[in-house]
């Protein structure tokens, strides 16, 4: 565990976080401002933390920010890092990420899909990914609501309260 | 659908579905996750291939599409498009509780609900997902139902063709796909 | 030159499970490829929003059909750090008891599954086969052939039914004489060294470039990287077994570390039913109440678990509330799906793709989701 | 790395032509599907004798799959609900969650799992016992204890466990905020208690807002049909914890202490703005109350809710009746009557006490002041028991014992007289009431107790609650059950003892009240006082000539019709003891329900 104190106290001085807290087992988060996260991406990497193993989002709507999550981790040290920083809802846009970790490309072009975030130097990620002539929000989004698109478009069979109580067999014909 | 009972196939076609019911070609298309129980149903634990069904890679040259859970409506552009190019006739099998009501994708934004409003659907399997046993019955009975002349839903999907089309517009907004949007 | 658009799937015999790659040929060889998923997806991460923490457990395992026990692991484990629970011993146990029989079934099913791309189907057939074999030991287990949702939150479901560890051990039994047989059928076939020896390379620089993990990472870095050694969870400390490695790879010897990693589960299981607890508890609840109002302290976590194919993780956010506020889940082949494909397919011979998505273990409803 | 082999390695495996085949056989599959594991997850059984028609699968269920249906051939019985779940598999995923939380153990899946049809409407269907094709297959996965998704043990409160029989404190202290959550979060929201509650409170939403923090929201569910929230968070018969879903195969959830929970702990301000935000202005007309019990009360703040002016007439110098003068402060305290009474107060109800209609002011006279009179006077006497002895001035009876209590402990009035030795008869609520108040009255008088108790009811089939038994044993009532009184012995002018003889049956065989007695097996109870508390009986001298006459008694109780209205006398209203009894939940309701048939009475008669 001297490690895990170690790289804290190493994160702590150098990125000076907005706040840190250890939320399981060998996990470090780290909260920092958006403008800072590119920096402390290619800091992270420099100390080991060489696999990016998510980018995703996770939408307040409440306090109306996005907020950024990348996980890292280190192989040689077995630590998970999440780094998160928060940005305005409305106007969502961040730097990419593909510079320092390229295998972020798809995962910011399914944040982009997901949430509607932009994601300035990577130009693949305004394409569409999963999602095929999608005409609503994106749909991760808390104010999105999936059961008012599924009703709208997909039909449902109407189960009434009458019963077929005897049902045929599969073999009677 | 509603499906006429009535057996009113001349003796050729009587001929014709008596062969078709003892070599039956399913298409080889995942559509979904209860793809996961074909190939059990397919090697030698379940061996299918001793009711004369046999995978078929193309869709002009299969019989049955079998429609293996939920469908995104991505996929249901392909399908769509894939039943369209296979010869009648042509034969749908629909997979567990997702192909009926939706499953427990009722409420997703990307899986279509009941698929007999997009595809006529021959015979349902029961199960989430069906087990390979449960596999093997559905094909038996949709041989029966061939051999019979019971399994008329390509000809309804032909009188209906209308009908077919409009749902399917009203649900996926485009049937065509433009492959290259992506890129 | 003379490029043609092609399409690999997604109603393709060479691809597994309903994924499409567009690929631009000249000759017989790739120039360029891109990939296009969203063909399973359903939307699983609103739709876990969206139900009790309990509910969940009918959606995690079929984020990923093959091995859903993985998935559940994760979100097992997630909730438990978030929940600040610890589960009782011999959970544990048989948690890992699960997660390895799960480990021997996909890779039996894997190796059967090359027989497609290499046109060796009778190594379909007997590997697909000796997996059904499993599987009707999990049904035993709990009650399904794929779905099991028996990894749950506080621990598993239910307990082991009666002779169950007999019969595992039994079947650890009749694997040992047959594995050698498959490697015989398999691995040392003709057909297949033509076809994968030296033949779809992964190179380390490669690896840490797209974020490649599991057997892909290890046969090119030659590093025991697997999170059961590098950050143990469950009881994996406390069991001996070898991470196999390499430092070379191609698809032959990837596929050989699919099979020594066999070997090893099995060593797993086995000493998993020696130490395991004959008594006590299996599971404790994840809060107090009934599983309508289960609810999870707020928090953020990310949960990880090494799975056939690599790091499967789920970023889990409560807001204390009965449902989860936002669940992410990270395919574990995710990178080699997508960028690796994008970047890496190009420059190989069309009948080598749908080999490459094998060989690289592409699955894609966790791709999708 | 493995060295590349002849292609004709694998031809060792010829050797499984002789071994048993790994195929499964034609007839394994179609004639005879292979059987499914003992666990397995198949198509859904009920067994319609256990279901409650609670609904929490339906509740549970991920999918949405389950859909109450109502089976309009089941027979009302009381705590089950004539529904039943119907599966949808269309939607279901056999993930057998509805098994693990099924309170009634009802729900099992079976080791069923083969439907192919090409009607999709024969995958929705109804189980019973017998399963989708009616072939009584084998059940597969079933609860058992590890998979259990209830939380069956109540959350308990603390009791005050020493000196509690001294003094007039509260015993039960009333659960912590973490308690109270914890036991909320054990709610499946079925709502079978509220169709035992007679007042239909709206349990699981209060219950909700509790487990959502949301206290005024909470309180506002209270008073939508029960004003005396206080009063039945501390002393209701609580009907709706014995027909708990919860409690078919653990406890109960603790409804009347979470009811305690709210009003104990929602901010003072917040309980009023919600306890009088349906109080309207008064014009649509007057009403006069009798008696100011529960269902005096209940109606009068629902008539103020509906916009008329209410007064209430009480005999006594406090308002309340039986809460005020009954029950006793170390289960009900002064506050919380006041808390209650003060909310009705400030709803705009006006009480007239010392009157006492039928003596200070005449019915008649009631009739032409007002629209419309409601009577909630109740069965205010203690019903005298003549066996030899029962005039001696040492025989006390219940109602005015408890009632010089609470005076004595409001400090209206001297402490009652008490004896060392005392014994109570009786073995209902009341009964206890009055021994356990003599326990903490001779502890204060004497510093010590000695109260025998004597009923006609064993022990295990006796009228009071169990909690009740419990506590009283442990105060040191000394029980004498399955004994009925036969005489007070009486020596020199004062009582020695209560002489009791046992009872062979209780009632006959048409089930009437006849007890038989064993005249030889006789014993004395040592006492000095005596108790009555064997039943209380109303009281009519407020009725005219007429009135007698037209309105039909039985065993006490006038006969009346819907909303408790008289049907000869359209403007005159009753409920209470006096109709229904005998219980406060009960009185509540009357009156909310009076309230409503009043406001329908006046508004056609106005119109």
């Amino acid at each position: 565990m001297n490690s895990m104190n170690n790289t804290i106290n190493e994160i702590k001085a150098a990125l000076k976080p907005l706040k840190m807290e250890t939320p399981a087992f060998r996990q470090i988060a780290v909260v920092v401002k958006p403008d800072t996260v590119h920096n402390a991406l290619s800091y992270l990497k420099q100390k080991g933390f060489t696999q990016l193993s998510i980018v995703t989002c996770v939408d307040w709507i409440k306090e109306s920010e996005f907020e950024l999550v990348y996980i890292l981790f280190s192989w040689t040290e077995g630590i998970h890092i999440q780094l998160r920083a928060r940005i305005d809802r409305d106007k969502p846009v961040m730097v990419t990420a593909t510079d320092i970790f390229p295998g972020a490309q798809y995962y910011e072009r399914e944040v982009h899909e997901f949430f509607g975030v932009e994601f300035t130097g990577n130009e693949d990620a305004a394409k569409p990914l999963f999602l095929e002539i999608w005409d609503d929000l994106p749909p991760l989004r808390k104010d999105f609501d999936p059961q008012a698109y599924s009703d709208s478009k997909f039909p449902m069979r109407e189960r009434g309260n009458e019963f077929v109580s005897e049902i045929g067999g599969h073999d009677d014909e | 659908m509603v499906l006429d009972e009535k057996d009113n196939r001349n003796v050729w076609e009587k001929i014709g579905d008596y062969f078709s019911a003892n070599s039956i070609w399913m298409k080889w298309y995942c559509t979904g996750c209860g793809a996961i129980e074909l190939p059990p149903t397919m090697t030698s634990r379940y061996d299918m291939e001793r009711l004369g069904m046999g995978p078929m890679a193309t869709p002009r040259q299969a019989d049955v599409l079998l429609i293996t859970g939920y469908l995104s409506t991505k996929t249901l552009r392909r399908v769509i498009y894939s039943y369209e190019q296979m010869n009648s006739p042509r034969f749908i099998v629909a997979f567990g509780s997702c192909t009926i009501n939706g499953g427990i994708y009722y409420d997703s934004y990307a899986t279509i609900g009941r698929l007999d409003k997009y595809l006529p659907v021959d015979l349902y399997i029961a199960g989430c997902m069906p087990r390979p046993e449960v596999v093997m019955n559905g094909f038996n009975e949709l041989i029966k139902m061939i051999k019979k002349g019971q399994a008329k839903g390509w000809k309804h999907y032909q009188e209906n063709y209308e009908w077919y089309k409009k749902n399917q517009l009203d649900s996926l907004g485009e049937v065509i796909i433009k492959d290259e949007f992506h890129e | 030159m003379n490029e043609v658009k092609l399409f690999l799937g997604p109603q393709h015999p060479g691809m597994h499970g309903n994924y499409s790659v567009h690929m631009y040929v000249d000759g017989d060889i790739i120039k360029k490829a891109r990939p296009t998923p969203g063909f399973l997806h359903r939307g699983f991460e609103k739709l876990m929003e969206r139900r009790y923490w309990m509910g969940n457990l009918a959606l995690i395992p079929r984020i990923c059909v093959p091995e859903p026990d993985t998935n559940e692991m994760v979100y097992a484990m997630g909730v438990e750090a978030l929940a600040n629970i610890e589960i009782p011993e011999k959970a544990h146990w048989i948690r890992m008891l699960v997660l390895e029989m799960a480990r021997v079934a996909i890779h039996l099913m894997s190796l059967g599954s090359i027989g497609g791309p290499t046109g060796l189907y009778t190594a379909t057939y007997w590997a697909i086969a000796q997996r059904d074999l499993l599987l009707d030991l999990f049904e035993e287990l709990c009650g399904a052939r794929i779905y099991h949702m028996y990894i749950v939150p506080g621990g598993v479901r239910k307990d082991l039914p009666e002779g169950f560890t007999d019969k595992v051990l039994a079947m650890m039994d009749e694997l040992d004489e047959k594995i050698p047989e498959y490697e015989d059928l398999i691995l040392k076939h003709p057909v297949i060294h033509a076809r994968t020896k030296d033949n779809i390379l992964l190179p380390a620089e490669v690896v840490w470039e797209l974020g490649v993990t599991g057997i892909g990472m290890r046969s090119a870095v030659g590093k025991e990287y697997d999170l059961r050694k590098v950050k143990p969870y469950a009881y994996y400390d406390k069991v001996d077994f070898e991470v196999p490695t390499a430092t070379y790879s191609d698809a032959l010897t990837r596929l050989n570390l699919k099979v020594r990693e066999l070997y090893q589960s099995m060593r797993i299981i086995r000493q998993v039913i020696d130490k395991m607890p004959s008594k006590g508890a299996v599971n404790v609840p994840v809060s107090t109440g009934s599983a309508l109002r289960w609810t999870v302290p707020a928090g953020m976590v990310y949960s990880a678990v090494e799975s056939s194919r690599g790091e499967y993780g789920y970023f889990i956010v409560s807001d204390g509330k009965e449902m989860p506020y936002r669940i992410a889940v990270r395919g574990a082949s995710y990178p080699q799906g997508l960028l690796g494909i994008e970047k890496y397919l190009k420059g190989h011979r069309i009948d080598d793709a749908s080999l490459w998505m094998d060989s690289m273990g592409v699955c894609t409803p966790e791709i999708d989701r | 790395m493995n060295k590349e082999k002849s292609i004709f390695s694998p031809i060792k495996a010829w050797k499984y032509l002789l071994r048993k085949p790994i195929t499964v056989l034609k007839k394994d599959i179609f004639d005879k599907p292979r059987e499914a594991s003992l666990r397995y997850r198949g198509f859904h059984q009920n067994d319609w004798e256990k279901c409650l028609g609670c609904g929490t699968c339906s509740k549970i269920c991920p999918t949405n799959a389950i859909t109450m249906i109502e089976v309009s051939t089941l027979e009302d019985k009381e705590g089950y609900k004539n529904e039943r779940p119907a599966f949808d598999y269309g939607r279901c995923t056999f993930c057998a969650i509805c098994v693990d939380i099924c309170p009634s153990d009802s729900l099992a899946m079976s080791r069923e799992y083969l439907h192919v049809s090409k009607d999709a409407d024969t995958f929705y269907f109804l189980p019973d016992s017998t399963g989708i094709h009616g072939d009584s297959f084998a059940k597969g996965y079933v609860r058992d204890s590890d998979s259990e998704l209830l939380d069956l043990t109540r959350y308990e409160m603390e009791l005050e466990p020493v000196g509690r029989k001294t003094s007039f404190m509260e015993i039960v202290k009333g659960y912590s905020l973490e308690r109270a959550l914890a036991e909320s979060a054990r709610c499946v929201e079925c709502g079978i208690c509220t169709d035992a509650c007679p007042a239909k409170m709206n349990i699981p939403e209060y219950i909700k807002s509790i487990w959502e923090g949301d206290m005024k929201g909470a309180v506002e569910y209270l008073y939508k049909t029960n004003p005396l929230a206080n009063v039945c968070g501390r002393i209701c018969t609580h009907m709706c914890e014995g027909v708990c879903a919860l409690g078919h195969r653990g406890e109960a959830i603790s409804i009347r202490w979470l009811k305690r929970f709210i009003v104990d702990n929602t901010p003072m301000d917040e309980y009023e703005e919600a306890a009088l935000s349906t109080v309207t202005e008064a014009v649509n007309g007057k009403v006069a109350i009798v008696g100011s019990g529960p269902s005096g009360l209940s109606c009068g703040y629902y008539l103020r809710t509906l916009g008329y002016e209410v007064d209430i007439y009480e005999e006594r110098a406090l308002p309340g009746g039986v809460i005020r003068y009954g029950g006793p402060e170390y289960r009900l305290p002064e506050k919380s009557v006041l808390k209650d009474i003060g909310m009705i107060e400030k709803a705009g109800v006006n009480f007239i006490t010392n009157t006492k209609v039928g003596r200070d002011i005449s019915l008649d006279e009631l009739q032409t002041k007002y629209d419309a009179v409601f009577l909630g006077t109740g069965f205010s006497l203690s019903r005298p028991l003549k066996i030899p002895g029962y005039e001696h001035k040492d025989v006390g009876y219940a109602i005015p014992f408890l009632a010089e209590t609470r005076d004595y402990l409001r400090e209206t009035s001297d402490m009652p007289d008490v004896h060392e030795k005392a014994v109570v008869i009786g073995g209902g609520n009341v009964a206890f009431d009055v021994g356990r108040t003599l326990v903490r009255l001779q502890q204060v008088k004497y510093g010590a107790d000695f109260v025998s108790m004597a009923a006609l009811e064993h022990r295990d089939i006796l009228p009071c609650d169990i909690e009740e038994l419990e506590e009283g044993e442990e105060e040191g009532i000394r029980g004498h059950f399955g004994y009925g009184p036969a005489e007070i012995l009486i020596e020199d002018g004062k009582i020695s003892g209560l002489r009791v003889k046992k009872v062979i049956s209780i009632f006959d065989e048409d089930k009437r009240f006849n007890p038989k007695y064993d005249e030889t097996d006789t014993f004395v109870i040592e006492a000095t006082q005596v108790f009555i508390a064997t039943g209380q009986m109303p009281e009519y001298a407020f009725f005219n000539e007429t009135m007698l006459e037209e309105i039909e008694i039985a065993k006490g109780q006038v006969k009346v019709g819907k909303y408790g209205q008289f049907n000869k006398f359209p403007w005159l209203f009753a409920g209470g003891d006096i109709v229904q009894g005998p219980d406060i939940i009960t009185g509540v309701a009357n009156g909310h329900d009076a309230a409503e048939g009043i406001d329908i009475y006046i508004r056609a008669k106005n119109n």
